[in-house]
């Protein structure tokens, strides 16, 4: 008995403090493929997490590091890419250089400590509505497991 | 050197002298004067055989006489040639008793022996199968064909025809060229379902090389097949050149690619029926009376195989159909959506058999009807009342054999039995049919992903392209100046296609009308002070629309080639080129804002 | 071994190899063909190999075929030039004992003949051989088929060195022609004539080919030449080759031919590390080889185009000749083929000249010819004789007459498609064109002789159905009319003849003659029209008479027992198979109760006549009437 | 160069720093007698002994020019910095370090206990049985002594206080420092913050190799090229190369030695993140159409943070590694 009263005390004190986590997710979307997803996602009524907040990009090789560095330092929990599919680009070969970008970037991002799932580069073609609400589901939960990462708080008083 | 070699002979056949060229057989001199020497292992494609030996003639040469087979002896100076001498005649007229001995029954044989009066022979009979061993079909396939598919097999009287050591021949390439050149219709070509049969150990593609590709093809020219063609698969043959007197036969004749610069483009590249043999259960493929719809169309129609009977495959008429909606539609197995078209069309299907067989039983089996158009209803009810039996419910099976205990067998065997539930009784059926109709959904045709990679536009989740917006923009794309129309887009039938064609000419014949198109207005732009013409953004440019001003040492863009993709952007390692109204800052700040809480 | 080069190279070889054979004072030349191996020539080379153990002064030969084939196994010992027949392995050490040590001769090994009680030791004595003249076959006896050296030892090659070293080609072929050479493999063609088409037939490559394809029944003549002289027939080709320029050689040879195969490849093999063949022969600057190519047993691939095609790795059928092969044969190049025979006269030709060669013979077909003489008479065995003798000669003299004092009924010549003639024929010289005119032919040079007990019926029978299996079954006169005709055949041995089936066979033969596609159909209606031609009456006898005048048509016959004469041994009961003969109750006889057969059973399969020790046994044709019979049993009884 | 009215007070000082700045000052060679002509030096601790207090004792704004190199790496550089400010009528942020973190900024790869775990303990040639690590307060004899904090991040100087100009370069060459003492001297200066003495292009601006346009498949490791064409670009060559993303004004010197460009003088005028920039740069100019491909030569590439963040990591968005749940308070 003196068990079940400390566990559900210390589960109503855990609710009480504990504000869910929301994490804040930057999304640069290629026009041509994954923001015309996420715009179809939306007239089909399709429910996935409202964690990310887009950026319309024309091409995902419009992307400039700097940005995501600057989500990231700015209080982003994740950035996720969204571009067409190797091959599909609607500028020939944006795509390339996205992916080049992006896996440099990530192995810079190991070395400074930012966890691998809060940037994700994903291939989602402007049909592929269910994979858009798919990867925004899963890249949040990822998020949301991994914690805020505030990274303000690295260097600058609270 | 070709003229200076050619001599000719002097020689007289049957008391004509004539001339002939050195290297002329008799045969070939004869046929040119008209003369008649009986053949039937001869045929002017391939060389001389002399197996048959009725075609030999008396030759006189230096006062000595000898016979020799006109069709492979070759004329020489001096010689005479006698084509119906008593003696002639009389060996012929003994190599015919031995045909008639084995070949009686073979027509081209009988025709020629009764031509020289023989009607009986004085030997033992021993009738063949047909084969009289004239060798074409061997010497057509191996010399004309090229592809050495038939051989004979033993020797002397055993002596018969086949391929290669009786196997499968694996070379025979289908042309069917055997049973052309068969003097006797022993090499028949046979259809066994849809597959066209030599032997068994030869099968043949559907059709021949040179046809006219449909029935009202327009022109009304014979093509040909180049992958069936016998001359382009192996260079052989090349018989219709030879045969063809206007010389129309062209073999060189390719596919082109033509440019043409156009301002738009409608992709009304259409759909591909289901195949319902993905869906085992209806027996497509396995049963000979499952058809789908667009096989009924072409067995229904007038100028189709039947001439417009509608008969089972063994040329009877059904008296009971069953009509099974939504195959490969409304199914999560296959296609969830909708093929909008079936249900109209399967009623129309039960119209024309009722036309056709009034007395038939037709059944439509349906989970809903969906009809809605103008008339369409109407069509409908006036169906109920000609008596066709709905049924509201899937068909979920087709057999040979009844599975249901409360079914009794029908007397015939070759009844199909069709399960389905209706839901109205709320109990399972099992209707024994003699004939089922499989009316098949709608899918992306065959090329469609290909099609929407070329012109850079999106398909949606179920394959059919994708529209820029599905209420404001239905005809146009993400791209440009593409528009779609019609199935290309998503099922429909002919009154929503014409429309949606319609509305695409219209998007299109504007943008054409204009004149002038609106540039993609965020191009990329370079700033001269900061730029050092690294040449990086060069590199990364697709469009080429990025050069060096040699002079100024920086880049430049062309505002005109500019896509505005801001590759080149990201890519600046100097940070001199921004996109006009799409910045770097402008971005940071959307990005601050969006942090901002 | 240094590449010889100039005919004193040869010549100095020749005597080389000569003197080397010359050391041995004592040879035994042991006939080693095929006929003597199959009755223990074998056993024979063992049992001397053993008894001589490697004694130095003896010269053991195991040769090609001697040429005497029924009394074989023959064995010629030297200098005592002495022939013993039917040697057994158990007279081996006599005969190393007392004739190679003590020169002595053993009588009982001699050959004597039937009839006249003479004894013959020396070869030339022995009437087989005495009227026989042997160019081809003449070193048969005395070479080692395996031994280059034993033909150089005998002057080979040195037609080949006389050839390519101090004559022109133009020199060789005028020779050829000069000879007046003619094909031995069947149709008598000029070869020379043949190879100066050849040599004039515009082409790159020119083929020499040996056809070896001997298919006939019963012949043997190739093979010996092959298995006893294989080097002749490689000089003969090589000289034909530096004539005719050809530029490659192809022996084809029947698989059936183990034997002959290995002695060629073998001389092949020794002729190529002699420099006979291969690079620059004898330094003429020509290049010339042979390749084997084994044929697998199909009669019909002796004919040129069949071969031809064989050859090429395609069905061997015979193809309509519109150009003569000299110009497009093998791959449809120039070809130029002779057979084995042929090939073996050429370096003989060369080394003696063309009018030795015409000396030999008649003026129309010079030479020798080999022939396998089989059949019914009293010496089997393989001869070369010159052209021109007669028939009776052969089959008289050397042949020694028909076996057990027979009388003669008829001789086939030219193999399954030659003629049969008769008694009438016997004086018709051997030679091309008498053979031909007579309805026969000369063919490969197979002679199968006949006697009283034969029925020409049944042989033509049995000639056209060899050769209906052996057609191609490509063109409709051969492949149907054989078959035709041997069905009127069938008949009429079995008794069922009609009167108008002569009528049917002439027509039938005429037309199969003309009209067929290649020499085996022309000619395949041979043994029966050259058969009706001369034994019309045994024919006729057969349909009308129902009589088989050899006693040998089965339908037509009736075997009893001639009850004078039966001793009542029961020897025939016993071997009878289906039990046809039983004893008679109460006719008692000498050693039993006479013998009777039963008609009804009696399958006439021959075995009690040839059992009987009193020949009582009795042939009858027309057949008894079973009825007529039963009579005479019962009546018996 | 103009004789200003009165001699210019001038001053000199090093904050994280490894001296190579203020050698660098002597570069200009003869031309510092011209300096000592027209300044009077008011500080300088590398070459002569001044007093803390004696600077505390200056009037605010007494000091003309002020020539801060180093980073702000702990709590008495930074207690200087604001010192300097306020006696400096002109702050200049003088070489790498102190305008971008410079090297000693690598540090931000690390923590502090990191650093000191290396320092005092782990590093082979340290014996530290006792585990003694620096503390800022000391009692001995009663006496309390202090020692600066040492900071977790490295810092630059404009993070501290408010720089007038600056000077990039690790060490600022010559010909910069020459023309940024120009035109102090001559009053000609640009807006405050702005960069001096150096260029507003990047190195390629002064680079004398020629790019080809041609694409990248492959990047070397400093032990693979040995001897790299001298007339072609190196980047295009797989070497990598900040020349694009660095901000010119050294005049190539390294490139013309061979040496890739590692980008002392920080990023180029419109851009803040050097880092950043040069990663997309080079993820551009790959050659391939096969995602796994560019996978495999983007991993050849080892120490991306390191190598493309090596001068200028306080001048960065992230600044640091991520310190995993040690977030320490910043002075």
């Amino acid at each position: 008995m003196a068990d079940t009263t400390t566990t559900e005390k210390s589960a109503e004190h855990t609710a009480e403090k504990v504000v869910p986590f929301e994490p804040k997710i930057i999304g640069f979307l290629c026009w041509w493929c994954t923001y015309a997803a996420s715009d179809m996602a939306g007239t089909s009524r399709l429910k996935y997490p409202p964690n990310v907040s887009i950026i319309r990009v024309m091409c995902s090789s419009r992307v400039d590091p700097s940005f995501i560095m600057r989500a990231f330092a700015e209080g982003a929990d994740g950035v996720l890419i969204g571009g067409c599919h190797l091959g599909e680009c609607h500028y020939v070969s944006g795509n390339y250089k996205t992916a080049a970008r992006i896996a440099l970037l990530k192995k810079t991002f190991s070395q400074l400590g930012v966890e691998d799932d809060r940037l994700r580069l994903e291939w989602i073609s402007a049909g592929e509505i269910r994979k858009f609400a798919e990867v925004i589901t899963d890249m949040t939960e990822k998020v949301r497991k991994l914690g805020p990462l505030n990274w303000r708080e690295n260097f600058e008083p609270k | 050197m070709e003229e200076t070699n050619e001599k000719l002979v002097k020689l007289t056949i049957d008391g004509i002298e004539t001339e002939a060229r050195k290297g002329e057989t008799i045969l070939q001199v004869a046929e040119r004067l008209h003369i008649d020497i009986p053949t039937l292992c001869h045929y002017r494609f391939v060389k001389p055989y002399g197996a048959c030996r009725i075609c030999s003639v008396e030759v006189t040469i230096r006062g000595k006489s000898r016979f020799v087979p006109a069709c492979s002896y070759q004329v020489r100076d001096g010689i005479e040639v006698q084509t119906r001498s008593e003696e002639v005649i009389q060996h012929r007229k003994m190599l015919l008793e031995l045909m008639m001995a084995r070949h009686s029954q073979v027509e081209v044989v009988r025709k020629l022996a009764h031509e020289y009066g023989v009607d009986t022979t004085r030997f033992e009979e021993m009738p063949s199968e047909g084969c009289i061993l004239c060798g074409l079909c061997v010497r057509v396939c191996s010399e004309v064909v090229g592809a050495n598919a038939l051989t004979f097999v033993k020797r002397g009287t055993d002596r018969y025809v086949s391929t290669p050591f009786e196997g499968k021949a694996d070379t025979c390439i289908a042309c069917g060229a055997c049973a052309y050149v068969c003097p006797t219709n022993y090499i028949k070509v046979e259809d066994i379902r849809d597959r066209k049969y030599v032997f068994s150990e030869l099968s043949l593609g559907p059709t021949t090389p040179i046809h006219i590709p449909f029935a009202a093809a327009i022109p009304g020219i014979p093509v040909i097949d180049s992958h069936a063609c016998i001359h382009m698969q192996t260079g052989e043959c090349g018989i219709c050149s030879k045969v063809c007197e206007p010389d129309a036969i062209n073999y060189e004749m390719q596919d082109t690619f033509e440019e043409v610069d156009v301002g738009s483009i409608i992709l009304a590249t259409g759909y591909k029926t289901f195949d319902p043999a993905r869906a085992e259960q209806y027996g497509y493929g396995r049963f000979d009376n499952v058809i789908t719809s667009l096989e009924f169309e072409h067995l229904s129609h007038a100028s189709g195989p039947t001439g417009g009977a509608f008969v089972k495959a063994d040329g009877s008429e059904p008296k009971s159909v069953a009509i099974l909606h939504c195959i490969g539609s409304r199914d999560k197995n296959y296609n969830e959506y909708c093929s909008r078209v079936c249900c109209m069309y399967s009623l129309k299907i039960a119209h024309l058999i009722r036309e056709k067989v009034p007395d038939a039983d037709i059944y439509e089996l349906y989970i809903d009807m969906r009809c809605p158009g103008s008339g369409y209803e109407e069509f409908y009810n006036r169906l109920l009342e000609e008596g066709v039996h709905f049924i509201r419910g899937k068909g979920v099976e087709v057999s040979q054999m009844p599975t249901l205990a409360t079914t009794t067998p029908a007397a015939s065997n070759s009844k199909l039995y069709v399960k389905c539930e209706d839901t109205l009784l709320g109990m399972p059926r099992e209707l024994p049919v003699d004939m089922v109709i499989l009316s098949v959904g709608l899918e992306p045709a065959e090329d469609a992903e290909e099609v929407a990679r070329i012109f850079k536009i999106n398909a949606k989740g179920d394959g059919f392209f994708m529209e820029r917006h599905p209420k404001l923009a239905p005809v146009d794309t993400l791209s440009d100046g593409i528009f779609i129309a019609g199935c290309a887009q998503g099922p429909k039938d002919i009154p929503d296609s014409v429309a949606q064609g319609a509305a695409a000419a219209a998007a299109a014949v504007s943008l054409i009308d204009a004149g002038e198109v609106a540039l993609e207005p965020i191009t990329s732009v370079v700033d001269e002070d900061v730029c050092t013409g690294c040449k990086t953004c060069l590199v990364v440019c697709p469009y080429g629309a990025i050069t060096r001003d040699e002079e100024k040492g920086v880049a430049v863009i062309n505002d005109a080639l500019c896509k505005a993709c801001g590759c080149c952007v990201a890519a600046c390692p100097s940070g001199a080129i921004s996109q006009r109204g799409f910045d770097d800052t402008q971005i940071e700040a959307e990005l601050a804002a969006l942090l901002m809480s | 071994m240094p590449k010889l080069g100039t005919i004193e190279q040869v010549k100095r070889f020749q005597e080389k190899c000569k003197t080397a054979l010359d050391k041995f004072p004592l040879v035994v030349s042991l006939c080693h063909g095929t006929a003597c191996c199959a009755i223990g020539a074998k056993e024979l080379a063992a049992a001397f190999e053993e008894a001589l153990n490697g004694e130095k002064s003896v010269k053991f030969i195991k040769s090609g075929c001697h040429g005497f084939c029924e009394v074989g196994p023959l064995v010629v010992v030297r200098p005592l030039d002495v022939v013993y027949q039917r040697v057994k392995p158990s007279d081996v050490p006599e005969i190393v004992e007392r004739s190679l040590k003590k020169g002595e001769v053993i009588d009982r090994l001699l050959y004597r003949p039937r009839g006249n009680g003479k004894v013959y030791a020396k070869e030339e004595e022995i009437p087989f051989y005495a009227k026989q003249s042997k160019v081809v076959l003449a070193l048969n006896s005395r070479i080692d088929p395996y031994s280059i050296d034993d033909y150089m030892a005998y002057g080979g090659y040195g037609a080949l060195a006389k050839a390519l070293l101090e004559m022109t080609p133009d020199e060789v072929l005028q020779e050829i022609v000069d000879a007046r050479l003619r094909g031995r493999g069947g149709g008598g063609f000029d070869a020379g004539r043949k190879w100066k088409g050849c040599r004039s037939a515009p082409g790159e490559r020119r083929h020499i080919i040996c056809n070896a394809d001997e298919g006939d029944p019963g012949a043997f003549m190739d093979e010996s030449i092959l298995e006893g002289n294989p080097h002749s027939v490689i000089e003969g080709m090589v000289i034909g080759a530096w004539a005719i320029g050809g530029t490659d050689g192809f022996i084809y040879v029947r698989n059936e031919y183990p034997r002959a195969l290995r002695a060629f490849s073998n001389a092949l093999k020794q002729a190529r590390e002699y420099g006979f063949l291969g690079e620059n022969i004898l330094s003429s600057g020509m290049d010339f080889d042979i390749k084997v190519s084994r044929g697998g047993g199909a009669f019909v691939c002796g004919e040129s185009s069949a071969l031809f095609r064989s050859l090429e790795g395609d069905v061997g059928e015979p193809r309509a000749k519109y150009i003569h092969s000299v110009e497009r044969g093998y791959h449809d190049e120039p070809t130029n083929l002779n057979n084995v025979e042929t090939w073996a006269n050429v370096p003989h030709i060369i080394n003696r000249g063309a009018k030795w060669f015409r000396s030999l013979g008649t003026e129309d077909s010079p030479g020798t010819k080999v022939f396998s003489l089989v059949g019914k008479v009293e010496n089997t065995g393989l001869i070369e004789v010159p052209m021109g003798i007669t028939l009776k000669e052969v089959i008289f003299e050397i042949g020694g007459g028909i076996k057990e004092g027979r009388d003669f009924k008829a001789v086939q010549t030219g193999g399954p498609s030659g003629g049969m003639l008769s008694q009438s024929q016997l004086d018709l010289p051997v030679d091309f064109d008498v053979l031909t005119e007579a309805g026969s032919m000369m063919g490969s040079g197979g002679m199968i002789v006949m006697d009283e007990g034969t029925c020409v019926v049944d042989v033509a029978k049995y000639f056209t159905d060899f050769l209906i299996e052996e057609s191609c079954g490509k063109c409709l006169p051969c492949r149907e009319g054989l078959m035709h005709m041997s069905r009127i055949l069938h008949r009429i041995t079995e008794g069922q003849g009609e009167p108008k089936d002569m009528e049917s066979l002439k027509r039938l033969g005429d037309a199969v003659a003309v009209a067929s596609l290649c020499g085996l159909g022309t000619s395949a209606p041979n043994p029966v029209l050259s058969s009706i031609k001369y034994f019309e009456d045994e024919y006729l006898a057969h349909i009308n008479e129902r009589r088989c005048p050899g006693r040998v048509c089965r339908a037509l016959i009736s075997y009893h027992i001639d009850p004078d004469t039966c001793t009542g041994c029961g020897t025939c009961e016993k071997v009878c198979p289906v039990e046809a003969i039983q004893p008679v109750a109460g006719e008692e006889r000498e050693e039993g109760l006479l013998r009777i057969i039963d008609l009804a059973v009696c399958d006439k399969c021959d075995a009690c006549r040839e059992v009987c020790p009193e020949e009582a046994i009795l042939v009858e044709s027309p057949a008894i009437a079973l009825e007529h019979y039963r009579e005479n049993v019962t009546e018996k009884r | 160069m103009e004789q200003p009215k009165e001699k210019l007070k001038l001053g000199v000082y090093w904050a994280a720093s490894c001296g190579g700045c203020d050698i660098s000052m002597l570069e200009i060679g003869e031309k510092i007698l011209t300096v000592d002509s027209l300044a009077d030096i008011v500080l300088w601790p590398c070459i002569a002994d001044f007093k803390y207090k004696d600077v505390r004792a200056y009037p605010d704004k007494y000091i003309d020019v002020m020539f801060f190199n180093g980073a702000i790496r702990n709590s008495e550089a930074e207690e200087i910095a604001h010192l300097l400010r306020a006696k400096s009528k002109i702050l200049i942020a003088y070489g790498s370090c102190s305008y971008e973190g410079g090297i000693p900024a690598l540090a931000n790869f690390y923590s502090k206990q990191e650093i000191f775990d290396r320092a005092y303990h782990e590093s082979q040639s340290t014996v530290n049985a006792d585990r003694i690590e620096p503390k800022t307060k000391h009692t001995e004899n009663g006496y309390e002594l202090y020692l600066p904090e040492f900071w977790e991040t490295v810092r630059m100087l404009s993070d501290i206080v408010d720089v007038d100009y600056f000077i990039p370069g690790c060490p600022p060459a010559e010909k910069t420092t020459w023309s940024a003492i120009e035109a102090l001297v001559s009053g000609n200066l640009p807006p405050t913050g702005s960069i001096i003495g150096a260029g507003n292009k990047s190195v390629c601006d002064e680079c004398p190799r020629e790019r080809k346009e041609t694409k990248i498949k492959r990047f070397k490791r400093p032990h693979e090229y040995v001897a790299p064409d001298p007339d072609q670009c190196l980047l295009e060559q797989g070497i990598i190369c900040l020349g694009p993303a660095t901000r010119s004004g050294c005049e190539a010197r390294c490139i013309d030695s061979g040496m890739p460009c590692r980008g002392c003088y920080g990023p180029c005028a419109d851009v803040y993140d050097q880092g950043a920039k040069m990663i997309s740069a080079i993820g551009s100019v790959l050659e391939s159409e096969d995602g796994e491909e560019i996978q495999r030569v983007i991993d050849e590439i080892m120490d991306p943070a390191g190598l493309f963040y090596r001068f200028s990591m306080s001048h960065s968005y992230l600044l640091r590694r991520r310190l995993v749940g040690a977030k320490e308070e910043m002075k």
